[in-house]
This record gives C-alpha cells, structure tokens and sequence, in this order.
C-alpha cells in the first residue's frame, strides 16, 4: 500500500458542536482524561505517586493509557531533550484531538537547571501547545494535581484549545520543530 | 533480520520500561534473538554543566543525575570533594547521611518489590509499594525540606540538623511498613504465578559478574559479595553491625531474593543508626562557597545505592570549577553490556521482569 | 506450584475491610513540612539588594531588577530579587546564603499557570497571598553559606596599651587575614560607602586568594594611602557591608592594613604606569593626605608638581592630629617617600600668606588647596580663655611633634568625635586619669565605636549628657569647670534627639587641664583679598563643583576644607577627584 | 613488593599517587597502558572494568583517559591514566579484554572524539542523535552559546548583572 | 416483530449500560483492594461518552474500520442470544433449539474480528496480540468446550433454555452443584474468556501496550468498549444460565451475574500473568481433567 495513504495529509474541517452536545462533550473530556504513559524525564518520578494510591488522580477521572491513540493528556514531565521531544512530536501527532498538554516542572517554562544544557530545550511552546503549566522541581503530586484540576476546569469551560491552536499554527509549529530536530526522518500524522 | 524476525522497539513510550529509554527488539515467534539498547533521551549533559559551574552550584545539580534516588549522587560528591579538599565532617553529619541513604534505598527497594509484581501486571503491590514509600518521602520532606530531590547532603557535613522528634517518626514508619510487608510477601513472593514465572528467568552466568563489572544486587544474586558498604566502608557503615546478602540462584527470583531481604536489612540499619546516632555539630563551615577553590587531585569516590556501584570520577585542576566529574551509574552496564547479553534467547513477555530486576535507571546511563 | 501459593495471595483482598490511605488532594489541602522548600518570599525592607542570591544561583534565575520605592540608598543597591520559576531548582542556596536573611521559602507549593510569562516573580513586591506563612525554608545562621564571625583582631592588652604609644592593633597574621577576606560575598556595596571607591570586593578576593601584590595594587589604583586607610580609615564601608546586617561585617580596614604591611618596599611592588611629562605645573597647598594624593597621581601623570607645606613634617593632619598608637610615623614616612619618589617637589616649612599666594597662582597652572582645619571651634562659654584649657589638636600635634606638653594629672575632655577619643587616649597614655564630657549619650557619639571601647578598656570615663557652663579658675594650678545636665529631647524620626539643658542644675569638676575636641574649622587667612572675595564658602567649607574647582578657575580644592566629612580618605578621594579636574583643566575641556 | 615497585619494573610509571589506602593513581604512556591493564587484569587480580573516564587538557592539547580498575580480592580500586595527543585522538580497544568498554568507548567517541581502533560499534549513536557539532564534552564546546543559539530563552530575563552593574557605576565615578 | 426489535434494542443498551456499570464498580473494587478511592462507578459512561465523541483520522483500511463493529456485533450477537429470563417474552431474547453452539460460535466470532481489524492496522504489537489472543483462545475454549459438553450430554440438550429448564426445582438441582467438575473447569475458563489475570496475554500493556486495540480510538474505540462490556455480561447471563439455574425475573438475573462477576474479580487482582505458552498449557491440562472427571462421571453414570 502506499505510505502516503497511510496518513492524511491534509487538516482536518473544522468540527461544529451544538449547544447541549458541546456541553456534554465538555463535562465528559474533563472528567475522563487518559494520559499517555510517557515519563519523559525527571517529573515521571512524582507521577507514580500521583497515580497510584497515597493520591490516586484515578478519583478525578485520569488513567494511563498505554498508547498515545487512546489518550487525551500528555505530561511533558520536566525537562526534554532533543530525542526526546522528537519523539513527544511524534506521540502528540499521534493522540487524537482533542488532547491536552501539561508540562511540569521549572524546565519547560524557561530551560530550568539545564538552561544551559545543549541537549536539553528551553521553551516548549515553541514546539507544542501546553494548556497548563505547572512549576516546581519537581511539583509535588498535589501541585500535579492541582495542574490537572486547573485543565479540567479550562475543558470544561471550553477554552482548553491548545490543540487547535496547534492545527492553525502547524506550520509555525513545524518550522521551530524543524529547527532543532535536524533529521525529520517522521510521517505526516493525521490528527 | 531474517524474513521470519520481528524487529521491534521496546520504549521509549512504553509502559513496560523502566524510564526513558528503549530496547530493539528482534523477535523469531515470542523469543527474542537480538536486543540492543538505545539510550539518550534524558541525557542532560550533567558533566558539561558541572565543568562550568562553581561546586556550590553542582550540589543541587547532581541529585538529579538519578532520580528515584538522589542522595547517594549528593553524598558521592560530597565525599569527593571532602576528599579532595581536605575536608574533615563531623560525626554526627556522618550518621545523618548514613541515616539518609538508608532511608533512600528503603524507599527505592520498596517501589521496586511493587514495581516487579507491576512488571508482570500485577498492579496491587505497586500501588500499595508507591503508596507506602511515600510516608518515607513524607519523612525526607520533614527532614530535608523535598521530596526527592533533597538537596541535602552538602560537601561539609548534612544541610540542616534532624527536626525535633525525627527519631521517633522513623522508628514509627520503620514499624509501619514492617508491618505491611508479610502483606507484600504472601501477594509477590508466596504467588504461585510470580514463582512460576520468575524461577531460573534470566540466568546470568558466573563468570560474567567480575569480566562485565555486575555490581549490586544483581551481583550478590549470583553468590559474588560485593557490597561497597562492607568491601570500602564510606560515612558510618564501618561501625554498622550487617552482612552481605548473597543469593545463588544467579536468576531473577533470586534478585528478587537478595532486594527482599535488603528491605529488611535496610529497617534494621536504620534502627541501628537511630540507636548509635551521636550528638554534637552536623555541618563544617566551607570556605566562602562563591569562590571556593580546590587543589588539583583526582579521585574516584564510590557508594552503594540500590542498583549496584555508584561511583563519581572527579578530576580539580585548582580553580574553582571542577575539571572534570564522570558519573558511573551501575545501569550503564547492567543496561547495556549485561541487558543485551541477557536479554537474547528469552520470551518478550519476560523483558519487563528482567529490565526491573536489572533495576535499570535511564538518568544515571546517560547522565 | 501447590495450592498454598494459590490461596495466599488471595489474602490480599483483607486490605478491602481497611480504609483507603488516599489524600483527597485537591478537595483537601496538604500543608508542607515545616522546612519545605517551596515558593520565595523576601522582606523588601530589609533586603539591601547585594545581590548574592543570584550570584549563588545555579540556573541564572534570579535577576535583579529596580523596585519602585526601594532607591538605591545607604548600603542598599536598590535593585530586588526577581525570580523566574521557569528557572528555579528551589535548592535554596539563595536562601541559605542571603546575608541580611531577607529572602525566605514558604511551604507554599502549587503555582499553575496557563500562560508561560507568568512564573516570573519578584517576592515581596507581587502579592501572592503566602508572604506571611509561617512555615517554610529559613536560614539557619549558623549554618547558612554566610559565615557572620569576624575573626577577631590581636590587639595589646590595655593595661599594657597605656604605658606606652606602642601600635594598639597587632594585625592579622596570613592564615587569619585570608579567613577574613573569604567572607566577602563581594557584592560591592560597600564601594558605595567608600568615598573613594576603593575597588573593595577586589582586592578582599585578591587576599582571600593569597595574592597580596594584586591585592596592592589594586589599592594604589585609587589611593596611594591604603597602609594610612588600613590604619585609621573611618571605614564608612564597613557600615554598608551586606554582611554587617545581620553579623559583623568584613574588616576591610584590617585587611587592607594586613596586604599593605606585608611590603616594606613599595616600589618592588605597585606597578605604575608613569606618563611621559608635561609641561605644565601644579601647585600643592597642604601635604595632607589629599594633597598627597593629587601629587601622586598628577606626577604619574607627567605634570611637575611641588608641594609647599607650613609644617616641618609631610602628612597634615594625619602627622599632627593622629596619635602615634594608631598610627606610627614610620608607616607615614614609608608610604610618603613613596609618593614623593614620583617626582613631586616638596618644600616644608613653607607658610603662604597672601604674598606668597598670589606668586604660587602665577608660577602654577593650577593650585590645588588643601589646607585642613587647622583652627579649632571655641567651647563658646565664658573663662574659656584659662590657660589650661587647651585645644586638642593642639594638644595632640605637640605629642605628636615631641613637644613638651604638661596635661597634670586629671583631665577632662569635652566632646565625643574621634580627637575626643584621640586626646583622651593620649592623655591615658601621658599618665592622667581621664573623663570625657559629652553633650548627647554614648550612642550619639560620632567616634568610631572601637575607638569608644578601646578608651573605656584603658580606663577613660566617659559622662553623657553633660553641657560645660563656664570655666573658672582652681586653686593649685587647677581649672574648675562648671556645667548642667542635659536631657534628651526627642526631634521627630530620622532626626537625632537634641540636648536641652535642664535648668537650675549645676555641678561642677576640678581637673588639671580642660581638653576641647569639639571641631575645627578652616582657617583661610593666608588667602590674598581679592581671591578670597571671589572664592564662595559655604558655612564653613569652600565650595566645590564635582570636580573639585572652586569657584575660581584654576583653583582646585578638597579634604577637610572642601568637604564635609572630613576624614582622611574623603580627603583621598578629593584628591583624586580633583586629579581628573586639573588634567582637564590643563587640556582645556573644563 | 609494593604494587608499585612491580609495575615500575614491567612498565613505564610516569606517575603514582596513592590517594585513599583502598585508591592507587597511575600515571603511564599511549604504548604501555593496554599491556599494564593486561597485566593488572590477569597477574595482579584487577579483574573488573569499572569505568572508562577522559579528561581534556585543553591548555596542554592533551586527552587524558582513565581506566578504573577493581580487585575483588583485596578490594582496591586502581585508576590508570594515561595522555593522548589532542591533535590525533587515536588509540585501540579493549573490548576483548572487557565486554563492557565496547559502550564506554562508544560513549568517549561520541563525546569526545577519541577514536578506538577496532570497536566495533563505535561509530553507532549511542546518547546523541543526529549530532553535527565538535563531540560536545570537548572542553573548546560552549553549551551555553549552543543553547541559547538553538533553543532560545524566554525574553523575560532582565539580563542585569548586579555585581557587574554596581562596577560599572563605580566604575562612572572614577571616570568622572 | 417491530416490537420485538425493539426491545431487543432496549435489551442490548440496557445490557452494555449494566457492563459499563460493573466495569465500574471493578474499578472501584480494585481501587479499595489497592488501597486508595477510586473513581465514581459511573467513571465508565463518561469515558465511553467521552471517546465516542473524540475526533478520530486514523485510517489503516476497510478491515480497520469494521474490526469493532465485529466486536460489537459479536458481543451483541452473544448477548441477544442468551436468555435472561427463560420463558419471558422479550427477556428470553433470540434463544432457539440448538442456540448453545451457535453462540459458542458468536463467542468467537467478535475475536476473529478484532484479529483481522487488528491486523490490519499495522502496528507490530497488533498481530503479536492477536496470535496470543488467538492461542489464548483455543486454550480456554477445551475446558469450556468440555464443561458445555458434559451439560449437554447431561440435560441432552442443546439449547441454554433446555438447560435451565434442566436446573428447576431448587438450589440443588444447579448444574454448580450436580456436575461441580464441569463447572469449575468452566469458571476457570470464564477467567480466560474475561481476559482476567493470570491469563490477561492479550493486552497485557507491560508487554504489548496494549495489544489489538493498539491503533484504535475514539469512536471505534468506544465501540470495543462497549462492545466489550456488553460481551461480559453475555457471558455472565450464560454462565448465569448454565450452571446457576437461570433466572426468573430480573432481579435474580442481576443478583446472580453480579455474583459471577466477582469470580474474575476476585482472581484478576492478586495474581500476575502467565506467559501465553504457559497459560495455554494450564488450560490445557487443569480445567481440562477436571471438566473430563464429570464427563467420565456421566457416563460411568449412565
């Protein structure tokens, strides 16, 4: 089969709710949020402990999910480094929308500890759209928490839209993508 | 690869894996019959930032070289720069630090006896274990003032005296997670399923321990006594009263063995330290930490922590910045030499449980 | 396999009768430890802006910004901690080594935001509603990265002190010298102090590095009298030192002393750069310190210069007015001869009257005046004129010239400032039994505080609040001096209580010699009319622009007559200042 | 016979330094090392392969690299260094001797340049991914430079230094 | 005949709302057992509402779309075959002479569905899963087969409603009780069948995250979710029918497949997985004698 068919290349139309649906939709999305299973660096430390039963985010709705098609959240949980966030890229395109992204820790916000690293970036909204940020090093399970009941509220007022942003600047997105990921051997995901 | 093999990526998104790190696969059926590891996707370059900061601005640098068990980094380059400046530290900081990285592996050894039932999809001892751990991170917190990255252990001595009453609250977790472990062990150890699986998984043979450099529990797994508590005594393990655990079985039963009996080593080291932990001064006074300079020298400081041989390289040419600091992590063989080597010949399904006995930490292989 | 490993883990299934551990965070708010490292706070008040907190910081996060209301002032850059917590590894090496303790850690923890400009933060000054949480990361002040003991200085015990005028200080040896100079934290605010700018974190760090001609030379960029300074400096730098809030500040003094009399030859060590000479000449009124100084850098400068002073000994009033325990005559000569060897004429004994004067202002391009306060302020009550009350600097330029000089046996000095001290000291020394009278409390003294417990460790008394009435005469060679009691009045804040008399009170005290340090004042006789019409003074002091001329082109003057402070080193830097002034006057640009 | 006193008869000792009772330092050349670890591993009983390090000694255009060698017997660690021409990063594998320097080496080539004749690998990627800059732990390397060049920084930084801006306005003074 | 579509439609929502609501409370019975909250029990109606709604553009193929609707359909095929209440009008759903092979071959039916879809997709822990899940299979269907077999030979009939009729007249006639061997090798497969550790080789997420439904999501995945649900309580109802003597109204249908749902429950929790080959080989040789002890049983009976 050809590879291109694979993947659709183009965007996808913009998607019309009505009233009561949207509503719905809403409450349900911020009330199930699957988050993919992907400790992509230090703060993956302080998420067991936010799953798992001294604070069990399940109470809010929240699971892993064991691949990024199923899930709706991503922790950027700390620091990225160029692999890696080659490989976020890739996860977030694969996660169907809408999706969130949260980022932890110092380190997203303005490079943290490795400000000066030259494997680590620096400013992770230049390359995905972060609905909510959470500062500390690392932030407690509380803070994480408190972070993932500040995306629900933004979801369910309907103004987490992090992912069409993410849509609309895609190739704002890819230019600064492309910038730092120096092979960009990586299909075209469809959203 | 032949047409019949697989080739297939184990992590970096994974949950099977132990960190941020992957393992290609090939596969003929369900066995695998290459492995290699790819790592780099935490690699901070933790030994370029420390050769362009001064020591002090290291110290909170390096706790986060691994991070589900900072202190014995802290306490590496503490003693190493101890060591290299001249440094003497009081006794009691001794004993705080021993008390520190006790407490540390107990935590860590007791996220992993879950984390190796999870490794199988056994989920309720690693939501009991991570749950339990966190009254010790409870305990880190009062004492240090963090959860996990402590901070703590500083070239001089510990950072701030035990809190009033600390003793009591450590001999109290030390009884309430001694309490719960019979619980752990009839649901792991005493599992008709966990047995089955796991007895002669994974035989390591002998001769690999010395010629590939096995350290830790997987080494005292297969009978080699290795502990760097016992053969080089650090901080106040000398004067601790404790055996070296070994195992025979050289198979991932009897790592689970060896860490099984560690938890009830590390409580009982810790009711000694409680017990022997003297009074008096906890922190020398540093030169002026801005401009602190040390004398050129070289050293190889080494630790125990949960996984094996910890280790830090240190290289001061008389300025104030170090020349060079190299983190021997033990995953960095365990997870490539060894895990490549071990991991050919064995079912898919089995990856899991090894790489969690290999207790493999992705930070510490690439720093 | 057998069945008993079937049915335990089947046990498990107890843990469903027990309740759940879990916290029902965010419902319920867990309060952190009580040293948790969590968010900063700062105390605006008393943070001073020394930025060591972001020099200590690992990630470059914290900045310092200008705060609105926070000037820089006395001992405060006025530039405040901001923190980027996009940054920040909450280590709290900025806490722990924060020298006024200003800057705190909550245990506040959660900080969620949905924009990533906003984790900047200046504590203290946002308001983020835990700035008054009691809990949280605090600096231990033993055990912070801030070491606040000075190590002490040797000094000779005062019994021994009195018997002769030996030097009181006995100076730091190496070990101890470079123990102290690693304390500075060098943020530099203590250059603002220093009225002369002395590059102070430098060459403190040069010592603390053990590089003691660096350390010197440093110095000699901006003061050719460091071993002076190192001596009797009044250290206003030292009330500015970051460290000194909170413990005692560095002893600059006693380290700039240390480097500096580690070099007997001085030319071995400074290296100067001499400028090739210049045609032009420069007249040098007054060998004082700050004449000195505009000597020495303006013969580096290639400019002939000549030095006329009415004493027959070079120093001012460093060799008249400071006693010999504080500083010794060989240390003067040392660093003098130096100064001297760069070219600079010197003509002792040389008295200008108006004559004399309006020949120099010929002869030279341009005169530089600084002449001192040579005449003393009067005590301003009647019998002042008895022939045994003397003036102190009087007093102290005849000790200090060998000239006989008879004080008996009780004296009483009257005043508080530092030739109060001197005087006392000196007669302590001479073998009287000494009592100071002052106007205001002991706290109010403008002498040095040192200099306060030195004269009370050798033995002087000292009296508050006592205000002279009269002086009469004594029986037996004696002079009886009359005076009340004062009490203090408060003025307001910021102003400093006022004595008022309490009326109707008198006591009275019979010593041999009534001593009076209460000022001094210019004495500008020598100058001929028509300048001294031109010349605009200012209660008291000639009036300077902020380089140094006078009203009169041509006419440069500092130190004591020029300024208000009237200390050595303020002398020092007038001289410097005025340095820059005549080069550019000389080039024409001024 | 001292340890010492053994290997300065077999081999070249340039220098040797026993740090710790339990940490000897030698010092030796590029052509006698590899025998010295051969000897060290099979005669002395040095049969572990710790850690490979490397040390840029820029100033003096030399690599240094470190061999840590560990005895289970008498429990003492060894560190054998030696220096190699920064010009021409050249030398030869052990990885016949211990499996485990085929990564070691792996990571000193990627990091540092060091080319070891015979490894098999080392060329492959091991830590870094696509990487097109001098092998970055190279002390000539700026991170910081590349950092801020290739991932920018939030505009938010003030970009005063107050010590140096203190200076500078002290430093206004004296001009005047 | 309108009306009776109907109903059945009534029946089969009500049947995949019944599953998603004991879904629910395993979730929260496991979370007590693990010793923390857990989520509300009606946590699954949002996330199935939640991933119905959710945008999809995943394409991998005609096959890769219809897998879950052969889930569904086979799960609902099950479901509507298997009398709730015998001798209801509507409860007794679709049953007819001989439906016990038809719907052991529906059980299999949504498997092989999801095994071509799944295949289809592409993605390498797919068809991994899939040869599990299909191995896996034909290990738990000989016990059951066997168990089926023994009821079958006992009742001689070849009808769920034959059977339950069979079981009528109190307690002591259930099949639980008068052919316990067969009974239990069926239970022991019903492990199996609900996926339920330590045979949980299919989407076992440490190894092959998380098998079959891998690439899917969204709607489709809502789908196999409900799919899913609405397949266990087919089960359930089955079980319910063949050993515990039916049910008579509603109430007793709840009460027993609630009971059968804590069996799984029950093991899933405290035990890890087997390794497939070990699985199939435990299937094949435990419940499998076992079961074969009543089918010697009945005919050394006869």
């Amino acid at each position: 089969m050809d590879k291109d068919k694979y993947f659709l290349n183009e965007k996808p139309g913009k998607l019309t709710y009505s009233g009561v649906f949207k509503r719905i939709d809403d409450w349900t999305r911020a009330r199930s949020l699957w988050v993919v299973a992907y400790g992509t660096g230090c703060g993956a430390i302080e998420i067991r402990p936010t799953f798992t039963s001294r604070f069990d985010a399940e109470r809010l709705g929240m699971r892993m999910a064991g691949t990024p098609r199923q899930a709706d959240v991503i922790i950027i949980s700390g620091y990225l480094t160029v692999k890696t966030l080659k490989r976020v890229i890739r996860v977030y395109e694969q996660m169907q929308s809408p999706k969130y992204v949260v980022a932890l820790g110092a380190c997203p916000i303005n490079g943290g500890m490795y400000y000066d690293s030259y494997n680590a970036i620096n400013k992770l909204d230049l390359y995905l759209p972060v609905d909510v940020w959470v500062t500390g090093c690392m932030p407690r399970p509380e803070a994480i928490l408190a972070g993932f009941k500040r995306l629900q509220e933004l979801i369910d007022s309907g103004r987490a839209d992090g992912w069409k942003k993410y849509i609309e600047n895609l190739d704002w997105y890819r230019e600064n993508q492309k910038k730092i990921i120096k092979n960009w051997r990586m299909p075209n995901y469809n959203w | 690869m032949s047409k019949e093999e697989v080739r297939l990526f184990i992590g970096p998104q994974h949950p099977g894996i132990t960190g941020n790190m992957s393992i290609e696969l090939l596969l003929k059926g369900d066995t695998i019959t290459w492995a290699k590891t790819h790592i780099g996707y935490l690699h901070r370059a933790f030994e370029k930032l420390m050769e362009r900061r001064i020591f002090i601005k290291s110290f909170p640098l390096v706790c986060r070289i691994c991070v589900p068990e900072p202190d014995t980094n802290e306490e590496n380059f503490a003693r190493g720069l101890e060591e290299l400046a001249g440094i003497e530290i009081p006794e009691r900081a001794k004993w705080i630090r021993t008390l520190v990285l006790e407490l540390s592996r107990l935590q860590m050894l007791i996220m992993w006896y879950g984390g190796i039932a999870g490794s199988m999809g056994l989920s309720t001892p690693v939501q009991w274990g991570i749950g339990d751990r966190d009254y010790i991170l409870d305990l880190f917190e009062e004492l240090t003032g963090a959860r996990i990255y402590h901070i703590y252990i500083m070239p001089g001595g510990v950072r701030k005296d035990l809190p009033d009453g600390f003793e009591e609250k450590v001999l109290r977790a030390m009884d309430m997670i001694e309490k719960k472990l019979p619980e752990y062990d009839e649901i792991i150890m005493e599992n008709a399923v966990v047995q089955k699986r796991l007895k002669g998984l994974a035989k390591i043979p002998k001769g690999w321990v010395e010629e590939m450099g096995i350290t830790g529990p997987v080494a005292r797994a297969c009978g080699f006594p290795f502990d760097v508590r016992k053969d080089s005594p650090y901080e106040a393990y000398d004067q601790l009263d404790f055996d070296v655990i070994t195992e025979e079985g050289c198979d991932v039963w009897s790592m689970l063995l060896v860490r099984r009996r560690e938890i009830d080593l590390s409580i009982k080291l810790i009711r000694q330290i409680i017990d022997k932990m003297p009074k008096g001064e906890f922190l020398t006074r540093l030169p002026n930490v801005l401009y602190w300079k040390i004398p050129s020298g070289e050293t190889y400081v080494k630790s125990e922590s949960t996984r094996g041989e910890f280790g830090y390289y240190m290289v001061t040419d008389g300025s104030d910045k170090p020349r060079r600091v190299h983190v021997k992590g033990p995953s960095f063989i365990h997870g490539i030499t060894l895990a490549e080597r071990l991991l050919v010949g064995q079912n898919i399904a089995d990856v899991a449980p090894i790489l969690v006995a290999l207790q493999i930490c992705p930070p510490e292989m690439e720093r | 396999m057998g069945l008993k490993e079937v049915l335990k883990p089947l046990g498990a299934w107890r843990q469903i009768a027990r309740r759940p551990h879990t916290i029902l965070v965010p419902t319920i708010k867990r309060e952190a430890a009580e040293r948790y490292r969590g968010f900063h706070v700062n105390d605006l008040e008393k943070c001073i802006g020394c930025g060591t907190c972001a020099a200590v910081c690992p990630n470059e996060a914290i900045d310092m910004v200008k705060v609105e209301g926070f000037e820089a002032k006395k001992g405060d850059s006025g530039y405040r901690p901001r923190i980027d917590y996009g940054r920040c590894c909450w280590c709290a090496l900025c806490v722990d080594s924060c020298p006024t303790t200003s800057l705190k850690m909550t245990n506040e923890y959660i900080w969620i935001r949905d924009v990533p400009e906003d984790f900047v933060y200046i504590p203290g000054y946002d308001i983020k509603g835990f700035e008054d949480k009691e809990k949280g990361y605090r600096k231990d002040k033993e055990h912070g990265l801030t070491n606040y003991n000075r190590v002490p200085m040797r000094e000779l015990d005062p019994g021994e002190r009195v018997k002769s005028f030996a030097e009181v200080v006995i100076g730091y040896t190496e070990e101890e010298a470079r123990k102290e100079a690693d304390r500075c934290v060098g943020c530099g605010l203590c250059i603002a102090g220093c009225p002369d700018r002395m590059h102070i974190p430098d060459y403190i760090r040069a010592i603390a590095s053990g590089e003691y001609e660096r350390s010197v030379n440093i110095m000699y960029e901006n003061n050719p009298f460091a071993e002076l300074c190192g001596k009797v400096c009044t250290r206003r730098c030292e009330s500015y030192c970051s460290i000194g809030h909170e413990g005692d500040p560095v002893a600059i003094r006693w380290l700039k002393r240390f480097a500096t009399e580690r070099f007997s030859d001085l030319k071995e060590v400074i290296k100067v750069r001499k400028q090739e000479p210049k045609d032009k000449s420069v007249g040098i009124i007054g060998a004082g310190p700050g004449g000195l100084t505009a000597a020495y850098y303006l013969s580096l400068k290639g400019y002939k210069v000549t030095v006329y002073e009415a004493m027959p000994e070079v120093g001012g009033m460093t060799m008249a007015g400071i006693p010999k325990y504080r500083f010794p005559f060989p240390s003067l000569k040392k660093q003098v001869d130096f100064i001297l060897s760069h070219g600079a004429d010197l003509k002792l004994n040389y008295y200008v009257d108006p004559e004399k004067f309006r020949e120099l202002m010929k002869r030279h391009d341009a005169i530089y005046l600084g002449v001192g306060l040579m005449k003393p302020w009067n005590l301003g009550v009647p019998g002042e004129e008895h022939p045994n009350v003397i003036y102190a600097i009087d007093f102290l330029r005849k000790v200090n010239f060998n000239e006989p000089v008879e004080i008996g046996k009780e004296v009483v000095v009257i005043g508080g400032g530092d030739v109060a001290m001197d005087a006392a000291r000196v007669s302590r020394r001479m073998g009287a039994r000494v009592t100071i009278a002052y106007r205001r409390r002991k706290i109010d003294m403008p002498a040095d505080h040192e200099e306060i417990e030195g004269a009370e460790e050798e033995g002087v008394e000292i009296w508050e609040k006592i205000i002279p009435l009269r002086v009469e005469d004594a029986p037996e060679g004696k002079v009886k001096l009359v005076y009340g009691k004062a009490k203090m009045v408060d003025q307001g804040p910021g102003k400093r209580p006022k004595p008022v008399l309490i009326e109707g009170e008198e006591y009275e005290m019979v010593v041999d010699r009534i001593i009076v340090a209460i000022g001094q004042q210019a004495d500008l006789s020598f100058l001929p009319e028509e300048i001294e019409e031109k010349l605009e003074v200012e209660r008291g002091r000639i009036k300077v622009n902020e380089r140094q001329m006078t009203s009169i082109p041509g006419l440069f003057a500092g130190g004591d007559v020029a300024n208000r402070v009237a200390d050595a080193i303020s002398a020092i830097a007038d001289g410097l200042r005025a340095v820059k002034g005549i080069e550019l006057y000389l080039k024409g640009e001024l | 016979m001292e340890l010492v006193e053994r290997l300065k008869k077999k081999f070249e000792v340039i220098g040797f330094k026993k740090q710790r009772k339990d940490l000897f330092i030698v010092e030796t050349t590029k052509k006698d090392l590899i025998p010295m670890l051969f000897y060290l591993k099979e005669y002395e009983g040095f049969r572990t392969l710790t850690l490979i390090s490397y040390v840029d000694w820029i100033e003096e255009g030399k690599f240094q690299l470190s061999y840590i060698l560990w005895n289970s017997r008498t429990k003492d660690n060894i560190i054998v260094e030696f220096r190699l021409d920064r010009e021409k990063p050249d030398f030869e594998t052990i990885y016949r001797m211990w499996p485990q320097a085929e990564a070691y080496e792996r990571e000193i080539h990627e990091m540092f340049g060091v080319n070891f004749e015979g490894n098999p690998t080392q060329h492959e990627e091991l830590i870094l991914e696509d990487w097109d800059d001098i092998p970055p732990m190279r002390r000539d390397f700026d991170t910081l430079k590349y950092s801020m060049e290739r991932f920018g920084e939030r505009e938010s930084k003030s970009g005063i230094n107050i010590r140096k801006e203190i200076s500078e306005q002290y430093d206004e003074w004296r001009r005047k | 005949m309108v009306a009776r579509i109907f109903y059945a439609f009534l029946i089969l929502l009500g049947g995949i709302a019944y599953g998603l609501l004991l879904g629910g409370i395993s979730r929260k019975i496991t979370a007590r057992l693990q010793n923390r909250r857990g989520p509300t029990i009606f946590q699954n109606f949002i996330d199935v509402w939640k991933l119905f709604r959710k945008k999809t553009a995943i394409s991998h193929g005609v096959m890769f779309y219809l897998a879950p609707m052969f889930r569904l359909v086979g799960g609902a095929g099950t479901f509507l075959l298997v009398p709730i209440v015998v001798g209801h009008p509507y409860l007794s759903n679709f049953s007819f002479g001989g439906d016990l092979i038809v719907i052991m071959y529906f059980m299999v039916l949504g498997c092989l569905g999801m095994a071509l879809g799944a295949a289809e997709s592409g993605h390498p822990h797919s068809p991994i899963a899939v040869t599990r899940g299909l191995s896996l299979m034909a290990g738990y269907e000989l016990p059951f087969v066997v168990s089926v077999v023994v009821l079958m030979i006992a009742d001689k009939t070849t009808t769920v409603e034959g059977i339950v009729r069979a079981q009528q007249g109190g307690i002591l006639h259930w099949h639980i009780f008068t052919h316990p061997f067969a009974a239990a090798a069926a239970f022991i497969s019903l492990l199996g069948m609900m996926m339920s550790y330590p045979f949980q080789v299919v989407m076992a997420p440490q190894e092959i995250p998380i098998g079959p439904p891998t690439e899917y999501s969204s709607s489709f995945l809502s789908y196999m979710f409900s799919g899913r649900s609405v397949f266990a309580v087919a089960k359930y109802v089955l079980f319910m029918d063949l050993f515990l003597g039916g049910a008579t109204n509603l109430g007793w249908a709840f009460l027993k497949t609630f009971l059968i749902f804590l069996w799984p429950l029950f093991i899933t929790n405290v035990f890890p997985r087997f390794k497939l080959e070990q699985a199939v080989s435990f299937f094949w040789t435990w419940p499998t004698l076992i079961g074969l002890i009543d089918l010697i049983r009945i005919y050394i009976v006869r």
